[in-house]
């Protein structure tokens, strides 16, 4: 059960919590193709490593957060308010080696894998 | 050698000193094969098989990065079943069901498939529609799956409580009788020796690092921990590191990895004849021929690889299991684990290409893949080895999220597994 | 032999002579304010309490308290009062947010008692030492497996709140625990 | 009392407190203080189990949880029957009864035994290999039906209860500064490090008593006193620390992310009689700033054949019998070692009188002040020596010990003893280390596996990191204690290291082996266990690695080492030594299988906790729910809510009940309770352009006192949810929802405002408690309640259909909604809910005089299908889109944003063929169709045939007067008339494809 800072409410039990899914997922109804539409709505980077999530403290103060968690030891490195850009965390090696091999997050264009 | 009790027999007196290895392990691998399958579980194994077997493709490695069976294949609750709703799973999943049929003869393994009924129980009026929408939608495939009340689904399980006063009471059931349990391990070990004979390269402790294209972008080869390998195809069966690979070749997929837990509980003498599942209080449990209770948890809330997960998804899966099940209270949990499984967001397997030339995939099988490996294995050999899908596999492709055509069990069932 | 430890376990905070009580409170009066700070701090000079910037907060003043739940909600909670939410909305400017009267929403549970906060640790997860959450302090949170809103009056008084249709259920597991734990 | 082995003095058992018990049937007596295995032992019985597959005659290995062998099953009455207990942790309690298991018919003849016999067919993974039954039985019939149910009836320990478990189980969330696991001498000292710098500790340690190694010390003395003195008197000064919680019977059995440990405390099973008032175990949830691990070291036994008869034993468990126990495992002893620690085992037993046959020592030239001791004490020592194998029936009776050197065996001799103790040294016990996902190394000088980098909280301290003398063992404990407080943060007290005074503790030399011990021969054919329990054996291990089973992770799964009840804790080692030989790697590079919770069982009921019955979720009432009861409801489970789902009448059962319901409502007038509707109050300057955002349609140029039905999407553009909306204020509104759908509507709402249209002001309060909600419908509706309400002017004129007032009703401030779901003249009637039985019951007595019926759930499923109304959830699946349920229409076709309106426009969502909703009536009226029932074109349907569609609703409708029905069919507002077939198992039914409005399809009864 993982422990997770709420930026408004501070360390909190994760039962306390809702997982909504990956962070700035950027929704723009407007494109135009499908594909890209469908890499939105369903392609995610899934990385192994940092990854920017989002949380509701739902049994809580009920807000929407994110979440800077490395998914190889569920370490949390940072929580920040929805809105704010994905903190640039310049890890030093040696940080980056006690996460466990940190791969970079794969920004792939969205897949054009329907073709 | 041969398995057989004769032979069994014939070894006991020299004391077993003469069986030899089950599969062969190349101290290294070759420079070039004509394929490399990408991943030692069940599914990539079987892929293996039967592209020897059925495609004559022998010069073929599966590539895996710890000791094969290791991944979800030797972590899963085993349950197999086919009745599934829509007919395109119908299909995959009952090709799966026929294979497991003969699977211990036609690999010369006892993979103990035990075909001893896996029953779905009904706590409430939407849960009988749904179960009952699969036994009309399972009777006009040919899948065998029955409806009962709640005394018959007692019969068949007598531990059930299926009093009214419960918080949950069991309202009906339904029941594949050919669903049932298989050995875990068996399944790997047995398509390995079996793709082993054929010719098929088995190399262990070989994780993929990189994947190498051509001018043209299509597949040219892998980088491995244990050196580079040439290949034009490459299969990946990954399960759920499936991700981390496709992003080595730059591709972005539907999938996300959730930590999957189960448990057993300490052997106890025959308890349950069958496989229970309750998806409305997320539990499902067996009983293992060694005697323990092979018990299914639900899924961490986040993506996580590190194969263990929370405390309290054992404890709400438990209290499920008691609540079922009054009289296993008492006993013990003896081993808790978790796995990684890679969910669609149908719920839904992906079978075939990808936008990379010669890079193909078989993933997102999420909590249920066990019950399909011999039918998954089949299909994507076909695909890894023609290039082209065949028939059951096509409706599983990527491209149906972009279309929107979606093959969802879980919309339609809330089905886990 | 055995004693030591039985001795040892008998002398344990948790585990001296404590007591709980554990009762419905009467109907109140609770209205619920979302909006930003601005509404709050107007709706609080009506209501005379103040609705706390910060977070975790209960501002008490004579029967009337006002909790912070979240950055843009309160709850505010007083004795039965017909009027009252009439007359904070009408205070509360909408266009910075909303008031609404939430009285049969919810209900009142009190904890008393030394045991007070080990017995409401059967099912909630947070740490309810007086350092860790003291008194003023509130929150929403869980009980087992329902919402709750805990409020730490005194030392050894919480105030529990939940929604009508759970508070059975929270009631049941406040009075399971309370056996649980031997008193 | 007649306990031939029991000493006459010492130990901590209280010789003036007897206790009765029955073992198998027969009737012993042991001390207060005894365990289950002591009591035994002081009546010289050692055959206590069989084991698993060979069903070889077993008795005690070890003294404490490790124990593989001797589990016994405790039966207290009444569905408190708990086997596989180990008997070596089970205390004593008068008038306990105890079983052993795993045999039949009994202990000492047992008929599985054969398989023994077996066991060169029996070798690892045998069953892979056979029982496929012949070549041209196609399927797995000889398996399932033949081999698979033997091999079922024959494997497995106890057995379980048979009923219920009457007993209650607790569960306790806890913070700390400072969790001590483990209390010997290093946890003991490490809390009392970290208690003096105030910090809040918990102290556990699965033991019965604290204490750990430090009870079965006589002769050591600490800081000047008996060991036991000292113990007593560290208790007390712990337990006057306020700070300080210990629990004792109390395991860590889990290392979770975060800190997080869980604890298991045993209440009651060591207690006499049955106490239901007191849990019998309770789960601890420690989140802990930090952790100590002091959980001690388990020693390892020597794999030699025959060392699993009854009366060979770990040597410390000899040792502890004794000085905890007072009982003599025997009376003539070898003891067989690779380390220094057994020598004091042999002089301990020797000084108690029990007779040292020999000392068998592994090491050419054992050294050191204990082998100075045993010299000095006459006892004989082979050097260089081994043990070849043992006699014994039921008993150990004789060891074959020999010389060894090199690969050789030379100068057999016969031992005779009737006891064998054994030690191959210490194994660090860093179960928990390894949960907590800390590194494990491999200290290469004294070959053992210590805690590496941790990587949470905590630090280990003690045996269990590979110290051993008692004086340095505290000294650690107290530095890890000092160490943990300070990173608890907070201030405290500078404490210094402390160095505790210990006399009577002899060093220990070098030693310990792991692996299979040298015999004559190749061993091929020799019973050396490994994993006593699972009976694996040396042979079994090389065996697989022969097969090819290289990790150790596949040797454990094909052997089946290490995944029995104790897993593998004393065999682990063992094993992983014998395969780096057969593989010819070093031991580290072989590697160690995973460790994970829990650390010994635990009970299903400990997690459960008090979730159970009708705890085990929270059970929802509405307001309403106590007049249904009262009025003889049937209810149904509807998410957590219960729902009057008819109101029988006497002698009618459902059918007729509904029927009656139906009609009653169409002719007259019913009541509905539908407070457990979902209700989202959504208030703000933007509040229609929010919900512009969220629904398909268009809110803003709904009125205020107006309301429209709204359907919800979900991204992708399917139907997620559906409900009323009603504009109370410009910006305001009243949003209703499914019962089952409220919070993850109003969760999806939330997502949106706060992450996605966060420009937007809008704030959402969900009120679903808040309002009792009472539908009145049908004709009379507003004549029932025209005489309750004189604030709302309610004619048709003033109050049109889809109206909104406010108002009173029985002087109660009341929302009335003009809606109906019955296609009859209705009201929504919303109460805040401590009114609404009273309401309720005033409606109730004005529809007396129009004979108004109360109808539940059901009733109202069919007025709503009679009229063609959905029911999200039941007539769509997560897959249908608005105009798949004819609801197109709803959908503004000019808004630029709304949540899954770019998603409708994918190809497959505007394709052809989709299914969409239409009536289906069977041409025999009488034919109610099965939900669910699938639809096809032709009345013979080959396996396989593809299904148009299927029925989602289905009932008989007494106002049409015949069986009808909804379905979702492949283009089916096309296929009006068409008929269709619904194959069933008796044949198919043929039926027509209609309008799904079946009754009054022009609307007008709405405007009664
Ligand atoms: C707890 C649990 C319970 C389950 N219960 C059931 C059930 O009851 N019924 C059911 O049908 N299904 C169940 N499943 C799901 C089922 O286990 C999986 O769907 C199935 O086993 C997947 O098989 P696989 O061969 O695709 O994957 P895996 O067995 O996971 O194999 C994938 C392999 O790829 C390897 N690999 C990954 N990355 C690399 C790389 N870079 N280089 C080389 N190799 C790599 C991995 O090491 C792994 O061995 C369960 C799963 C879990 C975790
Ligand atoms: N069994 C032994 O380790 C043993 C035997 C003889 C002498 N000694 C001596 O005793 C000293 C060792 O002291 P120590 O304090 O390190 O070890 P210890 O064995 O004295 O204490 C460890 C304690 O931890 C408990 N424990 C282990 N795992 C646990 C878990 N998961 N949950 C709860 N409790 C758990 C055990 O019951 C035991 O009481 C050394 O001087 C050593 O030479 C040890
Ligand atoms: C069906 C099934 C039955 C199992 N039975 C046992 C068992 O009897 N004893 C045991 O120790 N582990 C058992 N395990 C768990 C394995 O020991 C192991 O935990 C699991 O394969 C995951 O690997 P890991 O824990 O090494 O990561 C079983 C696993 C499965 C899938
Ligand atoms: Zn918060």
């Amino acid at each position: 059960m993982l422990l997770i800072p709420c930026p408004y409410c501070g360390p909190r039990p994760e039962l306390e919590f809702r997982h909504a899914g990956e962070a700035h997922v950027v929704r723009d109804p407007s494109l135009s193709s499908d594909a890209a539409w469908g890499a939105f709505l369903y392609a995610r980077s899934n990385t192994r490593g940092v990854i920017a999530e989002r949380w509701r403290h739902a049994s809580g103060c009920g807000r929407f957060f994110n979440c800077l968690r490395d998914t190889v030891s569920d370490n949390i490195l940072q929580t920040y308010k929805t809105g704010e850009p994905r903190p640039d965390l310049a890890l030093d090696a040696a940080t980056r080696r006690q996460l466990g091999d940190v791969a970079p997050d794969q920004s792939v264009a969205a897949t054009e894998a329907a073709r | 050698m041969q398995f057989s009790l004769l032979n069994l027999i014939r070894q006991s007196f020299s004391a077993n000193q003469g069986w030899t290895e089950q599969w062969r392990s190349p101290a290294e691998p070759k420079p070039a094969y004509d394929a490399i399958i990408i991943g030692g579980g069940g599914h990539g194994l079987a892929t293996a098989y039967y592209m020897a077997a059925e495609h004559g493709m022998t010069n073929i490695a599966v590539v895996e990065k710890g000791w094969i069976g290791g991944g979800n294949t030797g972590r899963n609750t085993t349950i197999i079943r086919s009745n599934y709703l829509w007919e395109e799973s119908e299909a995959l999943y009952n090709h799966a069901m026929g294979l497991w049929q003969d699977l211990s003869h036609a690999l010369n393994y006892n993979v103990m498939y035990s075909p001893r009924g896996c029953m779905m129980l009904a706590h409430n009026t939407h849960d009988v529609q749904v179960f009952k929408r699969h036994v009309h939608a399972n009777r006009l495939f040919g899948i065998d799956n029955q409806w009962l009340s709640p005394e018959e689904a007692k019969d068949v399980c007598p531990i059930l409580d299926i009093s009214k006063n419960m918080r949950y009471p069991i309202v009906g059931a339904s029941l594949q009788r050919r669903g049932g349990v298989a050995r875990h391990d068996a399944v790997a070990w047995g398509y390995a020796r079996a793709a082993s004979a054929l010719g098929v390269d088995i190399l262990q402790k070989c994780e993929v690092k990189g994947i190498r294209r051509d001018a043209s972008g299509a597949v040219s080869g892998v980088d491995t921990s244990r050196g580079p390998i040439s290949t034009k195809k490459i299969g990946v069966v990954a399960a759920g590191n499936t991700s981390t690979v496709l992003g080595m070749a730059g591709v972005r997929l539907p999938l996300e990895s959730f930590p999957l837990q189960a448990l057993v509980s300490e052997p106890i003498k025959p308890l349950m004849p069958c496989v229970v599942m309750s998806n409305t209080i997320h539990a499902y449990m067996s009983q293992s021929d060694k005697g323990e209770l092979v018990i299914g948890a639900g899924t961490d809330a986040y993506i996580s690889y590190s194969q263990t997960g929370g405390l309290h998804i054992a404890t709400h899966t438990l209290d499920a299991i008691c609540e079922l099940f009054p009289m296993v209270r008492r006993l013990r949990m003896l081993r808790n684990w978790g796995g990684i499984v890679d969910v669609t967001p149908d719920r839904s397997p992906i079978i075939g290409k990808t936008p990379v030339p010669g890079l193909f995939i078989n993933c997102g099988w999420g909590t249920g893949g066990f019950k399909a490996t011999p039918g998954s294995g089949h299909v994507f050999a076909h695909q890894v080895a023609t290039g082209e899908p065949n028939r059951i596999s096509a409706p599983f492709s990527l491209d149906r999220f972009v279309s929107g055509r979606l093959i969802d069990e879980a919309a339609a069932a809330a089905v886990a597994h | 032999m055995a004693e030591a430890s039985t001795v040892l376990r008998r002398l344990s905070p948790l585990a001296t002579q404590n007591t709980v009580s554990i009762g419905f409170l009467p109907p109140m009066t609770r209205i619920t304010l979302r909006g930003e700070p601005d509404a709050a701090r107007r709706v609080g000079e009506v209501f005379r309490a103040e609705l706390s910037p910060d977070p975790l907060r209960a501002n008490a003043a004579g029967a009337r308290a006002a909790l912070w739940l979240g950055p843009d909600e309160w709850l505010l909670l007083a004795p039965e009062q017909a009027g009252l939410a009439a007359s904070i909305e009408a205070a509360c400017d909408r266009e910075h947010g909303c008031v609404i009267d939430v009285s049969h929403r919810q209900v009142g549970i009190e904890v008393r008692g030394t045991a007070g906060a080990t017995v409401l640790n059967a099912g909630c997860p947070l740490n309810l030492d007086l350092k860790a959450f003291p008194v003023g302090m509130c929150t929403r949170t869980v009980l087992a497996k329902a919402d709750i809103v805990l409020w730490r009056r005194e030392p050894e008084l919480f105030h529990v709140e939940c929604w009508r249709s759970f508070a059975p259920y929270v009631l049941g597991v406040l009075k399971q625990a309370s056996r649980d734990c031997g008193f | 009392m007649n306990a031939p082995f029991r000493t006459p003095t010492g130990g901590r058992v209280d010789r003036g407190a007897t206790r009765r018990f029955s073992f198998d049937g027969r009737s012993y007596d042991g001390l207060a203080g005894d365990t289950l295995a002591s009591a035994l032992l002081s009546h010289g019985v050692h055959l206590v189990g069989r084991s698993f597959k060979y069903h070889r005659p077993r008795g005690f290995l070890a003294a404490g949880s490790e124990e593989p062998n001797a589990l016994t099953s405790v039966n207290r009455g009444g569905g408190r029957v708990t086997p596989n207990l180990r008997m070596t942790q089970v205390e004593l309690y008068d008038g306990m009864e105890a079983r052993s298991q795993n045999h039949w018919p009994s202990l000492a003849f047992d008929v599985g035994a054969v398989n023994g016999l077996m066991s060169p067919i029996f070798a690892a993974g045998f069953y892979y290999k056979t029982f496929m039954g012949p070549k041209f039985m196609r399927g797995p019939g000889l398996w399932a039906k033949l081999f698979e149910p033997a091999i079922r009836r024959a494997a497995g320990l106890g057995v379980a209860a048979d009923e219920g478990d009457p007993d209650v189980y607790a569960n306790r969330f806890v913070h700390c500064d400072v969790l001590v696991v483990g209390a010997g001498p290093a946890g003991i000292a490490a809390a009392l490090a970290a208690g003096r710098a105030g910090k809040q500790i918990i102290l556990c340690d699965e033991g019965a008593e604290l204490g750990g190694a430090l009870l079965a010390e006589p002769k050591l003395e600490i800081e000047g006193r008996p060991a036991a003195a000292w113990l007593a008197a560290t208790l007390r000064d712990l337990a006057a620390m306020p700070n300080v919680t210990a629990l004792p019977r109390t395991q860590a059995f889990g290392y979770y992310g975060h800190n997080l440990v869980a604890l298991a405390e045993r209440l009651t099973d060591h207690l006499p009689g049955v106490d239901t008032t007191v849990p019998r175990e309770r789960m601890w949830q420690v989140r802990a700033a930090e952790v100590v691990l002091a959980t001690g070291a388990i020693e390892r036994p020597l794999v030699f054949p025959g060392n699993d008869r009854p009366g060979v034993m770990l040597a410390e468990a000899g040792r502890v019998f004794l000085n905890r126990y007072g009982v003599k495992a025997g009376s003539r002893a070898v003891v067989a070692t690779a380390h220094d620690s057994a020598y004091r085992v042999a002089l301990d037993l020797q000084a108690a009188g029990v007779t040292i046959a020999a000392i068998v020592d592994l090491r050419e030239r054992p050294t050191g002040p204990l082998v100075e001791q045993a010299r000095g004490a006459g006892l004989r020592i082979v050097t260089g020596g081994t043990v070849m194998g043992t006699k014994g029936h039921w008993r150990v009776s004789e060891a074959t010990v020999a010389h060894v050197s090199g690969d050789h065996v030379t100068d057999l001799q016969r031992i005779p003893c009737d006891l064998l103790l054994m030690s191959g040294g210490w194994t660090p016990s860093i179960h928990l280390f390894s949960q907590s996902r800390g590194v494990i190394a491999y200290d290469t000088a004294t070959e053992m596996f210590i805690p590496g980098k941790a990587v949470q909280a905590q630090r280990s301290a003690g045996s269990c990191r590979g110290l051993f003398g008692f004086a340095d063992v505290l000294a650690d404990g107290y530095a890890a204690g000092l160490d943990a407080a300070g990173a608890a943060g907070g201030d405290a007290p500078a404490l210094g290291d402390k160095a505790f005074a210990v006399r009577g503790d002899d060093a220990y030399g070098p030693g310990g082996f792991s692996g299979a011990l040298p015999i004559s021969g190749d061993g091929a054919r020799a019973k050396a266990f490994v994993d006593f329990q699972n009976d694996v054996t040396a042979k079994d291990i090389k065996l697989a690695t022969r097969e090819g089973f290289r990790s150790i992770e596949h040797i454990k799964r094909y052997t089946t080492t290490g995944m029995a009840t104790d897993q593998g804790k004393t065999s682990n080692l063992n094993a992983l030594a014998i395969a780096a030989k057969a593989l010819n790697e070093p031991v580290p590079a072989v590697g160690l299988t995973t460790f994970r919770q829990p650390f010994t069982p635990v009970t299903f009921g400990t997690f459960a906790g008090m979730s159970r019955g009708q705890m085990f979720d929270p059970v929802r009432q509405t307001p309403i729910h106590d007049w249904a009861a009262a009025h003889g409801a049937e209810f149904e489970d509807v998410s957590l809510w219960k729902r009057a789902h008819y109101f029988p009448e006497p002698g009618e059962d459902m059918h007729a009940a509904v029927d009656r319901e139906c009609r009653r409502t169409r002719e007259s007038a019913g009541l509905f309770d539908a407070s457990t509707l979902g209700k989202i109050e959504v208030a703000g300057p933007d509040a229609a352009e929010f919900l512009n955002r969220l629904y398909p349609n268009s809110w803003t140029k709904l009125g205020v006192g107006r309301c429209r039905y709204g359907l919800m999407l979900n991204e992708a553009g399917f139907i997620m949810d559906d409900g009323v909306v009603g504009r109370l204020a410009p910006d305001r509104f009243h949003v209703t929802t499914t019962t089952g759908g409220a919070p993850r509507v109003l969760n999806h709402m939330e997502d949106y405002l706060q992450t996605e249209f966060p420009d937007l002001k809008v704030w959402l309060t969900s009120t679903t408690d808040q309002w009792a909600v009472i539908a009145v419908q049908g004709p009379r509706a507003r004549d029932i309640l025209l005489p309750l309400i004189d604030d709302v002017d309610m004619s048709a004129a003033a109050m049109p259909h889809m109206a909104i007032r406010l108002g009173h009703i029985c002087g109660v401030p009341m929302r009335l909604f003009r809606v109906s779901f019955t296609g009859e003249l209705g009201f929504e009637v919303n109460v805040p809910a401590d009114y609404g039985r009273a309401v309720w019951e005033a409606i109730w007595s004005e529809g007396r005089a129009y004979d108004a019926v109360a109808y539940g759930t059901e009733a109202m499923h069919v007025l709503r299908a009679e009229k063609g109304y959905i029911i999200v959830g039941q007539d769509t699946d997560g897959t249908m889109t608005p105009d798949d349920v004819g609801l197109g229409g709803m959908v503004a076709k000019q808004k630029p944003d709304f949540v899954g309106m770019r998603s409708l426009t994918r190809p497959f969502l505007t394709g052809e063929g989709r299914k969409q909703l239409v009536g289906l009536l069977p041409d025999d009226d009488a034919i109610v169709l099965d939900e669910g029932a699938q639809i096809v074109d032709r009345a013979e349907v080959p396996n396989g045939t593809h299904a148009l569609g299927h029925v989602t609703s289905s009932y008989r409708s007494g106002v049409v007067g015949r069986s009808i029905a909804l379905a979702v069919v492949e283009r089916g507002r096309s296929r009006m008339g068409e008929t269709l077939f619904i194959p069933m198992p008796g044949g198919s039914i043929p039926a027509k494809i209609v309008s799904p409005v079946f009754y009054d399809p022009q609307g007008e009864r709405l405007n009664g």
